[in-house]
């Protein structure tokens, strides 16, 4: 689960990260409010989960009111790479002098967390961690022990932090770290870090992107869940607890497991359909969630054909069948042709109960995709 | 021959209890696995399916001479139980739970090089071997034994794979869940260097997906250090890039590693065919036999 | 340092391990009120530094007001093994069935952490561990991770810990080792942990040592130190900040580092001496630390000959020559006769410094000790 | 021959700007020590005593090959010093600074289990090869290059037993403090065996105290495996039971073990004879040469 920016910075203060002051906003008026509330220069910032907003258009500088009102006119409201704008942050412009990164993920390779320092703040870090790694001084952490405190020295002064503020960088290292341990974050960076004219560092940026496997011990980020769904899709998805991703086409999936769930998605496209979407409702899926996942499946009004690739091994045939029925049972019409492949445990009793009146079935998964793809082919001509 | 169980496994299903651990203990015990206790803290002095429980795994460990665990614990106490299965002289734990949060993973992964328990998982279908006993969840009805190796990170895509092979008459020598979680405890190069020393293994099938490098590490070691033939399928490849799907392990950073094309393609370089579809996969196989 | 009894509970309390209802008293008024307050029975238990207070009649349980004022009267200003005592804690009696023993350590053979549990509880546990080792089960503990949920669990149950009681024994372990781990103590136990019939279980006494090295980072804890010192020399060693212990003999002895320290106490001895004391001023100690240390054997009214020994390492033979000059040129005449042998860093130095006018001077530690015998010797005489 | 340093180690003092690391450090370089570098947070790019300093102990490593460090750091930061220590591919690390927290020993010694960096003390007055090389606090002037061997766990008893020594004109191959503290990372036994493998330790002083059973252990090791003859003493003797004297080491439980007179039965038990006076143990040493 990825935080707002503003969610993030709150974290971040609280931990006592110097942030600038900020208001978040989602009119043109609070947009002025804010900014006069701050004092000008601010900058007003769209608050949705994509990289490089300022490239896009999503971050602007203004000096006054008339600029923050255009500003706030042309962000509130626009699309930025394919997801709406109602918020804004606006937020006092730091008149830095550098710019750098800091920043805590999980080296997956190695198993363990890993602390980052760069002088090459205000870019992409992915590009500077490819066309200059050396550019970025790493810390691998032993998690039962933290990251040391020498450790964040030692990255701060291995990227060439200038001296005047190593000290200080180093503790917003520090800093990072115990919030990404604490929040159970699987990332957590502050990109830029900004250097001002008298050596102060403020943090002009924000992520916080949590673990969604360990909120049933963060009750606080729990509740910011719901406001970090851009799509009524995804807040369906997020409410039934499915791995759902929307794509562009119209074969809708269901599977369980997600690499069985994407090789179906694989195979639509082999076949010559177009996968709507992934949805993986997980090992040990009951009636009740069969039915939820067809409701979102369904609910897409891009999806011209569904495909429900079960193989079972938490996930029972049975259960997964009785699932089907009910669903679709509560139709009076099945709104998409929906065709049904059980294997594994308890395969033979599902295939047994299924109401073939209301669904297509196919004992192979290849047969399952082709006639799917059919089923769309058909629909859309 | 198989590889890390076999008849003489002498299994403790930790969580024996709950709903999945009482199902699968059972499903188990049924495909023949020698299930000699449970383990869970409280329950001692129970029996579930003529199986003993005990409060501890060292308890079971000392009066039943387990040797292997299956760990059935939901998420918030997953990592707890491997803990403690890292910590009780077994030669390997197999931790089926989904859901485990990645810092914990991280903490177990630190005590994991300091353990001479092998874990397996977490978030995997665990092992079988065919006809013999199967440690986890996998659907014993669809697999044979025979001589094929199979590993792989994803559970259902194992089974739909095992499918097609055995419905070809393709047996399997020991089939492997490895997990999809981004910090597993035993990796591709673990299982496949196992399989490689194993003289009944005649060929091996490898499922791999998106996300990650394991599979590119993967292929270099087949490419230096195996002799037997190795067949790969990559989940993932119409996975749209910076989209997560499902498991952790499943995302593509958008970077030169990672996607599928670069898993494919270094599987490719070190000799080992790619299916298209689980079916190709088969195809590549039986022309190994 | 040790907390006393009320303290450790205090702490305990705190972290939400549960402990009888009580109040601290220092009259036999102060007893009957709180008595009355909490309820007969009640135990008067006296608050001093004592194993084994029970048997030496420190902790008398009463029922009525007529037995806690007789109690209140005999506890409070008795002598107990050496300590005097001036408070008493006055708390609810629990009926119990069984006593358990719950503690946590550290091992210093292994250098890691001990977590202990025993169904032998409410007895000498050190007698125990002597005689029955197999009583006590144990985790040894990894410090970077600290104690497991599953070894507190182990402990308890290979302790044969009844089952009803198994889990909330292991959550008071559990705790006891955070409260062990954020206190820096050195040793947290519960003995007795009391059962009572309907399966509570009940702190009856806290026993709770702190690493004194570790004061700096537990301002709390540090502002209980006054309170614990038991004499008025331990109290000025405490203020000092010497490493002091008070013995039965009258050659005060002054010296640097613990081993060479011991090792004149035991040459005293061996030239037929009996040391008055244990102090060392520690590495490095500067001019006003000497004359502290001079200060406090001379307040020790058994003390009738002083012996200086210092050999430098961090510590510098002219700072030393000038701490014992100052401090006994503030004499208008010298109380005990002093004998200093001064070797290693600066020793040369020192040695010129020195007023042969305020002191005897020798060169090795032999006979340096021997002068000091032979003046105590000749005061007592 | 000497054991664990000589004139080839090349050392960086951690916290050289302070007034005992100051102070030391110059006390080393008089003493011929080859201090090549300091290492102190902030301080990089300054110079004491025409050492250069660097910001971090791997910038020292890295820049002047230093392969040992004395630390000279508060107590509340030392722990910290010591695990940058242990993380910079040092050879030994000296940590000469007394009082650090128990606890934080207690991590040390963990990280130490995984390091191949061997750590003196803390709470030690550090190790020095007469006529080649110091590491540490102690007065280099009483010590004469010979073929004894001491190791300590007391700092100034050290410096006594090596005066009486000295005067005597039996010098040494290397003295060793490994410190008086609960949790230390050079044990007696270390230093024995180091001892036993140098071919110039004709005769080895070993100077324990009260408490603990670091003597005892000491005492077994020397007769199963050292033909180095050893003389010992044993600080404390006159230590009331229960009592706590000076270092957390000095305390005598009481029980069996860890009092003076079970030390000095071990001891002499493996044939190791014990001085009642520092004299006595020099008298030991003259026999055995």
């Amino acid at each position: 689960m990825r935080l707002h920016e503003y969610q993030a910075k709150d974290v971040f203060a609280d931990a006592g990260i110097p942030t600038p002051e900020s208001a978040l906003a989602s009119s043109v008026d609070e947009v002025v409010a804010a900014a006069e509330e701050i004092g000008y220069p601010v900058a007003v910032k769209a608050q949705v989960h994509v990289g490089g907003r300022g490239k896009a258009g999503g971050i602007k500088l203004v000096d006054d009111e008339d600029e923050a009102r255009e500003a706030a006119d042309s962000i509130l409201g626009m699309d930025l790479k394919g997801y709406h704008v109602d918020r804004v942050l606006v937020e006092g412009a730091v008149d830095f002098e550098n710019e750098l990164y800091v920043g805590i993920t999980m080296d997956r390779g190695e198993g363990q967390p890993v602390a980052m320092v760069s002088t090459k703040g205000g870019v992409d870090i992915e590009a500077v961690a490819e066309e200059d790694p050396d550019a970025i001084a790493t810390e691998h952490v032993d998690p039962a022990f933290g990251l040391h405190g020498y450790q964040a020295r030692r990255a701060v002064y291995d990227a060439d932090v200038p001296p005047a503020i190593a000290g200080d960088v180093a503790s917003v290292l520090s800093t990072l770290y115990d919030i990404w341990g604490t929040n159970d974050a699987e990332d957590a960076e502050i990109n830029p870090l900004m250097v001002t004219g008298d050596d102060e560092v403020v943090a002009a940026d924000a992520v916080l992107n949590i673990d969604e496997d360990a909120l049933f011990r963060q009750p606080d980020l729990a509740e910011l869940e719901e406001e970090s769904y851009t799509d009524d899709l995804e807040r369906k998805a997020g409410e039934y607890g499915f791995d759902y991703v929307r794509l562009e086409g119209n074969v809708g999936i269901i599977g369980n497991g997600a690499g069985l769930v994407m090789t179906t998605l694989d195979l639509v496209d082999h076949y010559g359909g177009e996968p709507a979407n992934f949805l993986d409702v997980g090992g040990g899926a009951k009636a009740e969630r069969i039915a939820n996942a067809l409701d979102m499946v369904f609910s897409d009004e891009n999806v011209d054909s569904v495909v429900f690739n079960i193989f079972g091994g938490i996930t029972r045939g049975d259960e997964v069948a009785k699932g089907i029925n009910e669903a679709l049972g509560a139709f009076d019409e099945i709104p998409k042709p929906v065709v049904v492949r059980l294997a594994g445990t308890n395969w033979e009793e599902g295939m047994e109960i299924l109401n073939t009146d209301l669904v297509q079935v196919e004992e192979t998964l290849e047969e399952a995709v082709q006639r799917a793809v059919a089923n769309a082919q058909e629909v859309s001509a | 021959m198989s590889v890390f169980v076999d008849d003489d496994t002498r299994v403790v299903v930790q969580g024996i209890t709950g709903g999945e651990g009482s199902f699968h203990a059972e499903q188990m015990i049924e495909y023949g696995t020698n299930v000699v206790a449970g383990a869970v803290p409280g329950k001692g002095g129970q029996e579930v399916h003529g199986v003993p429980v005990y409060d501890t795994v060292s308890a079971a460990v000392r009066e039943e001479d387990a040797d292997a665990s299956v760990i059935f614990v939901p998420p918030a106490f997953a990592a707890d139980a491997v803990f403690e299965a890292l910590d009780s002289d077994l030669d390997l734990a197999v931790a089926i739970t989904e859901g485990i949060p990645v810092q914990d993973m991280a903490r177990v992964n630190k005590r994991l090089s300091e353990s001479d328990t092998r874990l397996l998982g977490p978030n995997c279908p665990g092992i079988i071997t065919p006809g013999e006993t199967k440690l986890g969840i996998l659907p014993g009805n669809i697999f044979q034994s025979g001589n094929v190796g199979l590993v792989s990170r994803s559970g259902t895509l194992t089974y739909q794979v095992v499918d097609n092979l055995t419905k070809r008459g393709i047996g399997q020598t020991t089939a492997i869940g490895i997990g999809g979680d981004p910090i597993i405890g035993t990796s591709f190069i673990d299982a496949l260097s196992a399989f490689e020393e194993d003289p009944d293994t005649e060929a091996v099938v490898m499922c791999g997906e998106i996300g990650g490098e394991d599979e590119e590490q993967a292929a270099a070691f087949i490419g230096e250090h195996m002799d037997t033939p190795v067949a790969g399928f990559i989940a993932g490849r119409t996975a749209p890039p910076g989209k997560r799907m499902g498991h952790a392990g499943a995302i593509v950073s958008g970077s030169g590693t990672g996607t599928a094309q670069s898993k494919i393609d270094a599987l490719n370089d070190a000799g080992v065919p790619v299916g298209d579809t689980p079916e190709e996969v088969a195809d590549h196989v039986e022309r190994f036999l």
